[in-house]
């Protein structure tokens, strides 16, 4: 159950109340538009209830919202996109779609997290959990990027790696291991937008970048509240209480100089505007492109060195 | 720099006095081993071969040569998220300092084994579960960034339990950092080798533990991404006995080498002095011959 | 340079003109085609959209915008064992020739496709199968060699059965001798796109197909390093329909993209355009940022 | 069937009867001296016929002999061995032994394909066939020397690759491409040594190297005369007839420029002197990397680079 989805049941209601009421008034010659303006003002005050001061849970909860744009959203909406498949040794994982493609005419490598939108693409997309495999391709298209250099535009969008058998067989943690080591140090820029969940070191895989973005109500967390709750209480239920403590909204991210840029989303989630959300993410993207991309390959990496170098560290 | 206290005192009495007396019970096969006679076992059961966890001062002193020169103690964690759940996280920590006789997770410092000078880090389970916070990452990665300086070889022992929950995504950065020291360290022409003891998971394992050029593992080690607990969950099945244990791995083709305890400070000095002396081509991907941050002597002229 | 005269000819008339009159049948639907209608189509069965092997000829002249500047079309293949079963090789050699019109089982040269000025090699099964002997080593090595100098990129168009063993290890070696120019193209910046066709297997499937900065393959070739034969005698088993068909090794990540040919040639447009003006750092591999043999321009600078 | 070995039976029961005779005559005072040397010089005679000039038939048989040493011997008369396993992504294929070594002292990384001795050890080593993961472990280990400055010694023997439904899905082509790949320009001395069986690509993958040795009777060959058989006349019962027209004796691939140098057997083959035949190939290795490892890292590869450029080229 999705609280978010759950709360908007009546929101959704007294828009089509409204809009009945509209139609009315078209056609008789009564006039409504008190009881428009009335319900209209009801409409927008649940509505500054309901999104105006959300919780860290209603964050997440958002972030997962199923009409929430998914990573191939954002792919769709480039310029140009041409798929580039497998990690050329096992599988192509379905989780993580990435290939050539342009932005604003300029050529890039785009990789995302894709956790499809309907139950049949849920499953062919494994509910966008990577395998080894995903990594290994994450890895594999970061070279050719560094080698032709092109810049590197990920959409992270994931409650996790995969955490399945086979994943662990084939060195899950070597993959992600890797991934992270490729991005360390690639010769080309690198832009990293957090769009839903960024769950765990199976997001930050795609997430090491020299600019990172995160959509006002996406989450970014050392595990999903629900593996954190498992954790620290063995008690996945007390998501909730996990949510609110780990510190994982856009503004905490902010203030700890985790992310580098918010975008704002529209009043009750980046659904409400998908069109118009995903146009500001990719013009963020782009300008963030625009300052990278003069800057010579050693400076950038040692730019990059520096940003990571300060999390955490012992004087900030 | 003088012997620290700890190496001092456990060279002297390799279990330290108030536990001396004690027994312990062997979590495998039940046996009650006397625990200084367990100590001079290197901590392996002498009934079944069980290798139990080792404190970070035991597995220092059971390998390095002389002197050990810690670095990065002085790093103390704060509480950047202001966390509570039961007790509040900076509790949590002066419980376990107190119960471990550890600052933090890691002990780092320089040393020499089998007469190789190195760089040498040892994580502890026994400090928040081996989690990485934002100390280990920071510890860790001043390790690698001094020995790049200095040109050694590293050998990193990893034990954990993954991110530290309470250090929140401050801790999941620390894969960015240490990976990012680590790659550094690397592309100047650093050896590196990693040694996973029980358990490797998680954060731990999907970074620094799996970068190395040789990754080691000792016998019969927990190592795995997701934990197990999770898995079984997720599929709703029981995993067979022996996944996610090294000689698992070892099999799967993920790691070099599965080491029982009683020879692996020999093993590593091999290892180690194969690094010695190679001619190493400058990598050269940070450009004309000039290493991105400062100059190391190049291999030849290394100790 | 002149417009080769084989080139002028497919422009003018698609089929060759002895073969024009002819119906042919397809070996996938049992359909009879016209030939210039299948010409016409791209060689692809209008019923079932088979895609029939293609002469270089033809391939080339559906993708090079004008010109095609062959390079390597003077070397000749020799009789380096004195080979003879049935036949004599050197009978073998002649009688494709004639049957194929080719010299040799793969032809190289520079042209343009889309705008976009490159080096391209297509094979042939119609000479030998597209074996690969010490000409097509040859031609393929010095393709890549003078797309290095050049700093253009290089596109491949595979078809082969593998080495060919009329010249025993001489054909081996051009996997080496490839390998070798393929990686100097590449540490050089050179950005290689291959198309696999059917079929493409044993020797070449080995080398130069498979090290390509994107693998491309054509829809339903069959693609392998072990011919099928081999694989059902050695396991003594049927094997499933799709086995090492373009669509199987999709699934397996094992290449890129599979293409239908009414697409291929825009797509092709497209990935190399990706490839152009990149901001490329010098690899420096080969030290002080000297290239180890010439110079090539940077990328910038290109065409 | 091995001709070798069949050949060799009739030998095998005169050296018992000699063997016989000596301990008679050491026991009797009876003089048999004349015996002795007469069947000594028979066996000697046949020791001729059969070994003095052998076809190239024979040379693939002898490079199978089942006492012929293997890869693992090789290893094993090495000053050091620590075994390295594993590809790092699927598996560790038992039919490449790889890791760290010592030859006379000098640190080398040593790569040797195994067929195995006995029936389980040969089932274990997949009869010394590579998988895909066999061919990304050699090329890891490559990676390896080229990072420590070590260089690297393979020896080579096996009929081929792994021709399983495993390795064509796991994409053997692409691992044997990439292991030459790799050695292609490698940083440090390569020095291979055809031990056995040189079998196409899948021998190659291990044997692009600077110095190529090869036992005297050691076979190395674009298919095995079997495969080759089958391709020509789709009948593997040719071998015989394969062998004599492939061209893949030693001495025909000396002549050919394909293998720098020719390691003499004892008569009768390796087998018969398995230690001082092992000593010699290690010492020609040692010999090779003496004359390599000084030669500087570019020049190293530009000499590779022509070594294999010139064989088969329009002017030699
Ligand atoms: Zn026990
Ligand atoms: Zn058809």
């Amino acid at each position: 159950m999705n609280v978010i989805v759950e709360r908007e049941k009546g929101l959704i209601q007294l828009e089509q109340r409204i809009d009945e009421l509209k139609e009315q008034a078209a056609q008789q010659p009564v006039d409504m538009t008190a009881e428009i303006r009335a319900l209209e003002a009801k409409y927008a005050e649940i509505q500054r209830e309901i999104f105006g001061r959300m919780t860290p849970w209603q964050r997440v909860n958002m972030a997962r919202h199923p009409k929430r744009p998914i990573g191939s959203d954002y792919i769709a909406a480039l310029d140009q996109f041409d798929e580039l498949h497998g990690d050329r040794h096992f599988r192509d994982d379905h989780a993580i779609v990435g290939g050539f493609a342009k932005l604003n005419g300029r050529r890039i490598i785009a990789i995302a997290q894709d956790k499809g939108r309907d139950t049949k693409e849920k499953v062919y997309r494994n509910f966008g959990m990577a395998s080894p495999e995903g990594y290994r391709k994450v890895l594999r298209l970061v070279q050719l990027a560094d080698h032709l250099g092109l810049p590197v535009v990920t959409f992270v969008d994931t409650s996790g790696a995969d955490p399945g058998i086979g994943s662990e067989e084939r060195a899950q943690s070597e993959a992600i291991a890797q991934s992270l080591y490729e991005l360390a140090d690639a010769r080309v820029p690198l832009v990293a937008s957090i769009v839903g969940e960024g769950g765990s070191g199976g997001a930050l895989a795609l997430a090491l970048a020299d600019h990172v973005l995160i959509l006002q109500h996406s989450v970014y967390s050392v595990a999903s509240p629900e593996g954190a709750a498992a954790i620290l209480w063995g008690d996945a239920a007390r998501a909730e209480e996990a949510a609110t403590r780990l510190k994982l909204t856009s503004d905490d991210l902010l203030t700890f100089g985790i992310v580098d840029e918010v975008i704002p989303e529209p009043i009750g989630g980046a659904h409400r505007d998908a069109a118009g959300t995903i146009a500001r993410v990719l013009d963020a993207v782009d300008r963030a492109l625009d300052a990278l991309i003069p800057i010579p390959s050693v400076e950038l990496r040692d730019r990059r060195y520096a940003k990571f170098r300060r999390i955490g560290a012992a004087s900030p | 720099m003088p012997m620290p206290e700890w190496l001092r005192l456990r060279r002297a009495q390799p279990v330290p006095v108030e536990d001396a007396a004690q027994w312990t019970k062997c979590p495998k096969c039940g046996t009650m081993i006397y625990r200084p006679d367990l100590a001079a076992n290197l901590w392996v059961c002498p009934t079944c071969a069980h290798h139990f966890r080792m404190h970070a001062f035991d597995r220092i002193s059971m390998l390095v040569d002389a002197d050990f020169n810690e670095i990065g103690g002085e790093l103390l964690p704060g509480d950047p998220l202001g966390w509570t759940d039961k007790v509040p996280y900076p509790q949590k920590l002066a419980r376990d300092r107190e119960k471990s006789k550890l600052t933090e997770g890691v002990v780092c410092g320089f040393a020499s084994i089998g007469g190789h000078p190195l760089a040498l880090a040892v994580m502890d389970f026994n400090f928040r579960g081996g989690t990485m916070g934002t100390v280990v990452g920071e510890r860790i990665t001043q390790l690698f960034e001094r020995a790049r300086e200095r040109g050694l070889p590293c050998v990193v022992f990893t034990a954990s339990g993954g991110a530290r929950m309470e250090e929140g995504m401050l801790a999941l950065m620390q894969m960015a950092k240490t990976t990012m020291a680590v790659r550094r360290f690397h592309d100047d022409g650093g050896y590196y080798i990693s040694v996973l003891t029980d358990p490797t998971t998680g954060g731990v394992s999907a970074s620094f533990a799996f970068q190395a050029d040789v990754v080691l593992a000792e016998a019969r080690a927990a190592i795995g991404f997701a934990g197990r607990r999770v898995i079984e969950q997720t599929i709703r099945q029981k995993l067979p006995e022996n996944f996610q244990t090294a000689e698992f791995l070892l099999e799967k083709g993920a790691i070099d080498m599965v080491l029982e305890r009683n020879v692996l400070k020999d093993t590593l000095v091999r290892l180690l002095d194969y690094g010695v002396g190679g001619k190493r081509p400058a990598n050269g991907r940070n450009g004309a011959a000039v290493p991105a941050v400062d100059a190391i002597p190049p291999a030849e002229s290394r100790a």
